[in-house]
This record gives C-alpha cells, sequence and structure tokens, in this order.
C-alpha cells in the first residue's frame, strides 16, 4: 500500500475518525479527549502539508483521487485537489490547529469537554470536505456537516438562553440555505445525469446559457454568499460568532471562507465559459461592497467586543467579494483579465488567508478578555494592558493587520485590491479605502476601552493561561511571517491558486 | 406542460414552506416550514428519477426490467436523515428557547439584536 | 408594507420555480440516464447486491453514505451538547 | 521577488519599510543625543488641565461615547439600518428570500 | 405516562417492532430497506417506549450512545481497510470469506451470502441509528418533561 497515494482522504478519514473515537475517551479520563484532538490536528496539519507539496509540484493539474474503485472514476465520487483547494485546507489546517489547544484551558471549566472536541473535529472535517472535494452532493453533505457542528458549538455554553437563540436562527438558515443548494445540484443532475463537478462544468460549457443554469446560478451564489455571511444574509452571524464559545468563533471564521471557497469554484470552475457578461461579476461585487459598508459601520456602534468583531468579519469578507468579483466581471476579456483581473483575484485571495489569521487571533483575544474580565461589555472594561501584557501585544498586532497599517499582511493584499480595482473602477477602490479607515476607528476605540485608561480594581485580570497563549501565539507568528515576506507568500501558494481557479478541472478517467 | 405537473407541486410545495417560514411567528412552526421545503426538495429528487412504467431497481424476484434511476433515491435517503438531524436539533434548541425565554414567539426570541 | 413587500418576493421566487419546473425534462423521460444505466447493469456484478439503490448508497457513493451518518452524530452531539445538564461548571 | 510584491502600478516591501525606519529610529537618537543635557521638566507639566472645576476621580470616557459626534452626524444613515436588525427569525427569513429574487432575477435576465 | 392499555400493549409489542427493523437491515442488499431505515423503524420501538412509560427504563443513554460511536467505527473501519485499494474499496463482494458469492446481471430468487461489505455496513449503520435516534428521542423527550414542569 502506497501511503501517499491516500493522504487526500487521509486529510479527511483521520479527524473523521478520530471524531468517532473521542467520545469514548471521554470515558477514560476527562483530559484524554483534549490532548488527543489536538494530537489529531497536528497529524492533520502535517498531511496538509504533505499534500500542498504534491499540489504545488503538479503545476495546474490537479490530484484526483476516486473513492470505491479504480475503474469507473466519472461515476464514483472523486476527490479533485488543486492549489486552491489546497490553499483553503491550509487555513483551516493553521487555525484549527491554533483554537485547539487555545480551548484546553478555555473550555476548562465547562462540563461535556468530550462533545466539544467532537464537534471541533467535525467542523474542521466539513471544511476538508468541502474544500477537496469533485463532487457537487458530497459537497452539499458536507455544507450541512459544517454547519451543523458550527451549530452545536453555539449552543454549548448552556447556562445563556442568548446562545440558544443564535444557534437556532443560524440552523435555520444554514438549514433553508442547504435546502436549496440541494435544489440546484437535482437542477444539474436532472440535466447532465452526473454529479461530477468537471462534468457538470463540461455540460453547463458545451450548451447555451439556458434557464435552468441561470437558475441554478442564482441559488448556488446566494446560499454560498449566505455561508460566508455577506451583507443582505449577514444577520445571524454577528449572532452566532458572539455566543460562540471562546476560540470557535476564530474556527468560525475559517469555515465561513469554505463558502467562499465554493462560491468561487461555482464561478470560476462551473460558469467558466458561459460567462462573458459582466453581470455576474457585478453581483459579487455589489454583495462584497455592501458587505465592507455595513459590517464596518454597524461595527463602529457595537459596545460588545465579539459582537463588534464579528461585523468586522463581514466587512473584510466584503474584500474578498470584491477582488475576486472583479476578476469575474472581466472574465470575458482576456486583455483587461491580463491587465488587472488577475492581481485582483491574487489580492483578493490573499486576503482571505490574512484575514482567517488576524480575525482569527482578534476572536483568540476578545476571548481571553471575556475569560478574565467575564464580560464583553466594553463599558465595564477599562486599564486591561496593565496585567493581560502578552494579550495585550497580540491584539495590537492583530488590529494593526486588520486596519491595514504597512508593515503588516493585511496592508499587502489591501494594497493589491486597491491598485487593481482602481483601474477597473476608481470609486470601489475609494469605498475600499474608506472602510478600511473606519476599521481603525473602530479597533483604536476597542483599544482604548478595553486596555488604556486607569487600571479597574474590581476585577482580577492577571494574564491568561498558557495553553491560550500558545494558541494565540501560533497565528501571530503566522501573522509576522506573512508581514515580513508577501512576496515569497503571493508567489508560492497564491498565483498557483489563481492560476488553478482560471485553468478550470479536467474530466476524471474514461467512461 | 402537464407532464410536468409534478415539478410544479414541488415548487408549490417550497413556495409553502418558505411562507411559513416567513409569516408564521411561532418557532416550531417556523421548523415545520423548513421541513416542508424538505420535502419538496426530496419529492424534486424523486421526480427526477421516474421513468415512466418503471419498476423498483432491485432484482431480487424482478418480473419488470425497465427500471427507474437508483441514484435519486440514494441521493433523497441521505437527505431524509440529514433533515432528520437538523429537525431534531432545531426542536432541541427550541425546547431550551423555551426554558430560558418562557416564549417559543418569534417576536420575544430577541435579545440578539442591532 | 414590509409583509407584502417579503410577499412579492416569494412570489417572485415561486414564479423562478415555475420557470425551472416548466424548462425541466418531461416527467418519466429523463434525458441523460448513463450513470444509472451504468449502476443498474453493472451493479450486480461489480457489488454483488440485488438491491441497486442499496449498491449505490454503500459502494458507489459510500462516502456520501459515511457522510450522511457523520450528520447524524454531528446532530446527536449537538443535542446532548445543547441538552446536558444545567450550570456548565463541573 | 522574494521579499516584496509588484502589482504592477506600486511595489510594496516590508523589510525594506522596516530597514528605513530603523535608520530613522538611529537619525532620531543621534539628534536627541545633540539636545541639551541638564534640562527638567516643570511641575505638572503634560498633567490635563481641567478648567475651573475639581479634577474629577476619572475622567476616563466610555466606548459607547467614543465617536457619539460621528454616530450623530450620520443618524440618517444609521437609524434605518439598525431598525433592520430586528433579531427576529421571520424579518431574517424575509430578507433571504428577498435578496435570492434579487439575484435570480439579475442574473435571469442579464 | 399513558394509560394502561398502551402500556400492557406496548410491552409484548416492541420486540417484534425491533425484530422487523432487524429484518430490513440485514435484508438490505436484496429487498428495499437497509441500515436507515431499519435503524429507523428499530429505533420508532423506543419513542414508543418513552412516550408510552414516560420514562427511560428500558434503554440506559450510555448503552446507546456506545452503540453508536460502536457502529460508526465499524462502519469507517470498515471503509479504511478497503484503502489497500482505495478508500470504500468493496473487498469482499466476489469472493471473499464472507457475503462473497458472485451474481450476475438479471433477477434472481435474492441469495443472502453476497454484496460484501455492503450488509456489514448495513448492520453497522443500522447500530449507529438506532443509538443515534434512541439518544435523540430520550434526550428530547426527558428534557421536554423537565422544562414542561
Amino acid at each position: 500500500m502506497n501511503f501517499t497515494e491516500h493522504i487526500p482522504i487521509l486529510v479527511i478519514a483521520l479527524p473523521l475518525f478520530a471524531a468517532f473515537l473521542t467520545p469514548l475517551m471521554g470515558k477514560i479520563s476527562r483530559k484524554a479527549p483534549r490532548y488527543f484532538a489536538t494530537a489529531v490536528f497536528v497529524i492533520v496539519a502535517f498531511l496538509v502539508v504533505l499534500l500542498a507539496n504534491m499540489v504545488y509540484s503538479r503545476g495546474t493539474e490537479p490530484i484526483i483521487y476516486t473513492l470505491g474503485s479504480q475503474n469507473d472514476t466519472i461515476f464514483r465520487i472523486v476527490l479533485e485537489i488543486d492549489a486552491f483547494s489546497i490553499f483553503m485546507a491550509l487555513i483551516m489546517a493553521i487555525v484549527s490547529l491554533a483554537v485547539s489547544i487555545y480551548s484546553w484551558a478555555f473550555v476548562d471549566k465547562y462540563s461535556g469537554q468530550d462533545k466539544f472536541y467532537t464537534l471541533l473535529l467535525l467542523v474542521a472535517v466539513g471544511s476538508y470536505g468541502m474544500v477537496l472535494t469533485g463532487d457537487m452532493f458530497n459537497l452539499f453533505v458536507f455544507f450541512e456537516i459544517s454547519s451543523i457542528a458550527l451549530c452545536g458549538l453555539v449552543a454549548f455554553r448552556t447556562e445563556r438562553g442568548e446562545s440558544f437563540e443564535a444557534a437556532f436562527k443560524y440552523m435555520a438558515y444554514s438549514t433553508i440555505s442547504g435546502l436549496l443548494l440541494l435544489f440546484a445540484v437535482g437542477i444539474f443532475y436532472s440535466q447532465y445525469g452526473v454529479l461530477n463537478i468537471a462534468k457538470i462544468a463540461e455540460g453547463v460549457g458545451s450548451g447555451p446559457f439556458n434557464e435552468l443554469n441561470k437558475i441554478a446560478l442564482g441559488l448556488l451564489v446566494t446560499v454560498f454568499a449566505l455561508k460566508a455571511g455577506s451583507v443582505p444574509f449577514h444577520m445571524t452571524t454577528p449572532d452566532a460568532y458572539s455566543e460562540a464559545p471562546g476560540g470557535v468563533a476564530a474556527l468560525y471564521v475559517a469555515a465561513s471562507q469554505a463558502g467562499l471557497y465554493a462560491l468561487f469554484r461555482t464561478c470560476f470552475t462551473i460558469y467558466r465559459p458561459v460567462i462573458t457578461t459582466e453581470t455576474i461579476g457585478w453581483v459579487v461585487i455589489i454583495l462584497g461592497v455592501l458587505s465592507m459598508f455595513v459590517g464596518v459601520t454597524m461595527a463602529l456602534v457595537q459596545k460588545d467586543i465579539k459582537r463588534l468583531m464579528a461585523y468586522h468579519a463581514i466587512s473584510q469578507t466584503g474584500y474578498m467579494l470584491l477582488g475576486v468579483g472583479v476578476g469575474i466581471a472581466v472574465l470575458g476579456n482576456p486583455a483587461a483579465l491580463d491587465a488587472y483581473g488577475k492581481m485582483a483575484m491574487e489580492g483578493g485571495i490573499f486576503h482571505i488567508i490574512n484575514h482567517a489569521m488576524y480575525k482569527g487571533l482578534l476572536f483568540l483575544t476578545a476571548a481571553a478578555i471575556f475569560y478574565r474580565v467575564g464580560t464583553r461589555n466594553l463599558n465595564e472594561m477599562r486599564g486591561l494592558a496593565h496585567t493581560m501584557k502578552f494579550t495585550t501585544i497580540f491584539f495590537m498586532i492583530g488590529a494593526l493587520s486588520i486596519a491595514g497599517i504597512p508593515p503588516m499582511n493585511g496592508f499587502s493584499s489591501k494594497l493589491m485590491i486597491y491598485e487593481s480595482v482602481y483601474q477597473f473602477s476608481p470609486i470601489l477602490s475609494a469605498i475600499a479605502m474608506l472602510v478600511s479607515v473606519l476599521t481603525l476607528a473602530s479597533f483604536v476605540k476597542v483599544f482604548y476601552s478595553a486596555f488604556m485608561g486607569p487600571k479597574n480594581e474590581k476585577v482580577d485580570a492577571k494574564e491568561v493561561p498558557m495553553s491560550m497563549l500558545v494558541g494565540m501565539a501560533i497565528l501571530t507568528g503566522v501573522i509576522i511571517v506573512f508581514s515580513l515576506f508577501p512576496g515569497l507568500v503571493v508567489d508560492t501558494i497564491i498565483k498557483p491558486a489563481v492560476e488553478a481557479l482560471l485553468h478550470g478541472w479536467p474530466i476524471a478517467g474514461g467512461m | 406542460m402537464i407532464g410536468n405537473a409534478p415539478y410544479i407541486v414541488v415548487g408549490f410545495i417550497i413556495f409553502l414552506g418558505l411562507y411559513t417560514a416567513i409569516f408564521k411567528r411561532n418557532l416550531i412552526k417556523i421548523v415545520m416550514g423548513i421541513t416542508l421545503v424538505e420535502s419538496g426538495v426530496n419529492l424534486f429528487l424523486i421526480t427526477l428519477g421516474y421513468r415512466t412504467g418503471g419498476g423498483a431497481p432491485i432484482f431480487t424476484q424482478a418480473t419488470n426490467m425497465h427500471m427507474v434511476l437508483p441514484t435519486p433515491q440514494a441521493l433523497t435517503l441521505t437527505s431524509i436523515v440529514i433533515g432528520v438531524a437538523t429537525t431534531a436539533l432545531m426542536l432541541s434548541f427550541i425546547v431550551m428557547i423555551y426554558k430560558h425565554y418562557k416564549s417559543i414567539d418569534a417576536k420575544d426570541v430577541r435579545r440578539l439584536k442591532g | 408594507m414590509r409583509k407584502s413587500v417579503a410577499f412579492g418576493g416569494l412570489l417572485l421566487v415561486f414564479a423562478f420555480l415555475l420557470i425551472a419546473a416548466v424548462n425541466l425534462h418531461g416527467f418519466g423521460d429523463p434525458t441523460n440516464t448513463e450513470m444509472d444505466d451504468y449502476f443498474i447493469h453493472n451493479g450486480q456484478r461489480q457489488t454483488g447486491a440485488n438491491n441497486i439503490v442499496t449498491s449505490v448508497v454503500f459502494d458507489y457513493r459510500g462516502y456520501d453514505t459515511l457522510g450522511e451518518a457523520t450528520v447524524l452524530f454531528t446532530a446527536v452531539s449537538g443535542v446532548l451538547i445543547a441538552l446536558r445538564k444545567e450550570g456548565g461548571e463541573e | 521577488m522574494f521579499f516584496g510584491i509588484d502589482t504592477g502600478s506600486g511595489v510594496w516591501n516590508a523589510v525594506m519599510l522596516l530597514l528605513f525606519l530603523a535608520i530613522a529610529i538611529l537619525i532620531a537618537f543621534l539628534l536627541r543625543s545633540m539636545g541639551i543635557r541638564g534640562h527638567r521638566k516643570r511641575v505638572h507639566a503634560g498633567e490635563p488641565f481641567y478648567f475651573g472645576n475639581e479634577v474629577p476621580e476619572s475622567a476616563y470616557i466610555k466606548a459607547s461615547n467614543v465617536y457619539w459626534g460621528f454616530i450623530k452626524a450620520m443618524e440618517k444613515y444609521y437609524k434605518p439600518v439598525m431598525a433592520e436588525h430586528t433579531g427576529n427569525v421571520n424579518d431574517y427569513m424575509a430578507w433571504l428570500v428577498l435578496t435570492m429574487a434579487g439575484i435570480l432575477l439579475v442574473i435571469f435576465f442579464m | 405516562m399513558m394509560s394502561k392499555i398502551v402500556r400492557s400493549m406496548t410491552r409484548p409489542l416492541y420486540p417484534f417492532i425491533i425484530l422487523f427493523g432487524a429484518y430490513l437491515v440485514v435484508h438490505g442488499h436484496l429487498t428495499p430497506g437497509g441500515g436507515f431505515q431499519g435503524g429507523a423503524v428499530a429505533a420508532s420501538a423506543i419513542a414508543l417506549l418513552v412516550v408510552a412509560y414516560g420514562g427511560t427504563r428500558m434503554f440506559r443513554k450510555g448503552t446507546l450512545t456506545a452503540m453508536e460511536s460502536s457502529g460508526l467505527i465499524v462502519f469507517i473501519s470498515l471503509a479504511m481497510v478497503g484503502m489497500a485499494t482505495v478508500f470504500f474499496y468493496n473487498f469482499l463482494a466476489n469472493g471473499g470469506p464472507i457475503f462473497g458469492e458472485a451474481i450476475f446481471y438479471g433477477p434472481n430468487p435474492g441469495y443472502f451470502n453476497t454484496a460484501g461489505v455492503i450488509p456489514l455496513m448495513n448492520m453497522a449503520v443500522g447500530l449507529e441509528v438506532i443509538g443515534g435516534l434512541g439518544v435523540i428521542i430520550i434526550a428530547l423527550g426527558k428534557k421536554a418533561f423537565e422544562v414542561m414542569e
């Protein structure tokens, strides 16, 4: 048995197996699940890196792994892994590792730790499954796994009614969106009789852009924009982010970006040949601009620290939609695509990984503050910098990065978006800059009210435990590397991802 | 046109489900609406696979070798189980919401807003 | 006012569902059936199961079934988390 | 490029920026070292001056009041937007269906 | 807690419901049915017990969760054993030590000893579904009674 051949499926099957085993681990001892789950996350991160190495050595040709048998590939479920898929998997690997270490201390005082770590593993499985699959129905199944596991985690703190409210709202939303996705899958199945994404793409490309495909595209854009938390569907996102316990909010950021992955996969891989006008690009751009603006202005008036950051997550999602949306808009125009479309897409995709890192870090610091102060209300906290020194430093790095202050990685991706979008439409670029300014303003507010000022004698705000610091330090380290060597990152992982998106997928196997 | 009546029925069921989810204030009714949408989509998948005069795709003592498509049935099976799972989860949330809020009216369950 | 706008949107979605219904392949006459015919004709030989639906569920699309079982498992974990003993602190 | 990125119309290099920053700090220290050594601060210099009144216990501004002026000026925008986040599941569902209808409409008649 | 009639009818009836569920599970590769359907039928017996007795005297939650986890572990292990070729490879079909009898295209009376890993997977999934749905029913019922009081 050749081990390297099976790495694609092991990335999904291993955490899945571990998730089934974790409840039994909980029977052994109370602390067994956390060490077990973290060990699994380490192994999976290692496997993802190995897989990434394999993918990047193959250029734009994706790795195809058939499940069930080797003979009739086209009728089986396949995993298709190109540079963009593995890019998303890398994000999930880093964030899930940091979150699982961070949660050691955070969930220590709650019961039900074995189930907490089970669901943590399942969220990771859902995201890996979504980004590595090459089958439309399989995408739906893993979409549901990811949403349901996240809902279970949001409802973790049983002493609060709000957590159930948030979980219910998010669940209702994501269930409806999952069903619409299934409807779109049904439309594809009825026309082409297959569920393989590459085969569907061939079918869509071979005929005219008919009514059914238009309706399916509309449904898919809606569903995946909802999963990513774009503006008209963002209502439940702040609730769920703010009620999710501790580091789960950071995982949530990474998991919702699987929705972005699916959206871009839909537009580029399935609908690539029929997108000749700018309309679809403009739909994505308008969703993005709305997300950016509404997200940041709503964040400015929040006084709950996690809710504020959740609105910023929505606002940053807008940048990615804007960047890649410009790429979609100029798909039918090769000259413009080469001139600035690719750069816009690179900026948008670079922003995905930057966002997962710094927003993850910010959510972790917010949870650290909650852990010590016991409140999320900014009005009731002050002077934390006196005692929580490391947390302050981590927060500053995250805040500078999200605001796009020059040496940080947030600046590199935003610069790429500004400069390329300017050539497409100067107004959009100006809005993006304005949003960046407002982002800085609201983080100044958080920094001022939580960390500055006289020491609050009422709360015992000492530094958080070691495991939480380690969790934050992992993400901080990634941010610093990305800040110092943006060119290296763009050349090694971003450009192959863009090339892979534009290249499309070949059809696996014969009949 | 009239041959596609099953699809129109499917559309109507989905419409009814969405209507229930938007206009009914009782949380359990909202869950029922979502279940209705789910039934519509399941029915849609099943109808896609029907062949006129086809029998069940099972060879044990089969007499009719003209069979309906098996894949949509498998997909529907998956979708039903997922539906059961989501419904159970939502109902358990509603039980807990009732415990904390003493109400399952959507107008009262809105501490998180703004 | 709000309600009528929402109802208008709902009607629009219904209209699109009807457009989809009219444009779909005729009921009882699926157009592309290579995949399913392949399953029907080779299912018995390849998997040994008489019930083709079962062979699709557990062999050709077994990975989906694994995901489906995982969804149920996830939901059970979620229900147990949501309904576990009160208090949070042990 | 290894360190920086080239956006076509601009170049960005973080290491270079940090290098320049280090040089600037070095120059600043040089300038500082040329200053008068014997200078002493006056009493109360740098403390806030509360005109007329007594100095309060804590002059710390709460988070909700930080951007009061901005929010007041933008009230026309904020009022409807804040009112739209009702917290009611029905409204959220209505938004979902409405936006879906809009997206379908745009894509269908493009 | 329902009336005496319901309770005294439930007691002899529920083993048969579980038996019918088990029949659906083990014949999943020959007749309509399979792991999910049979498991759901068997779980309905648990639901009947919960409704009739209003409590959880017959099944403990611990047993059911163990059933669920072990069913899933068997399922994914079967899939992983196939990894000598590929994940989910049906390694027992057409010549394995159990369920290995080969059949060919066309109707037949239905031989039990066929289909490779499919019957095993059916049983694993059946176990999982009984456990999972049973736990959901019991937990939900218990909590609902508690909240209503």
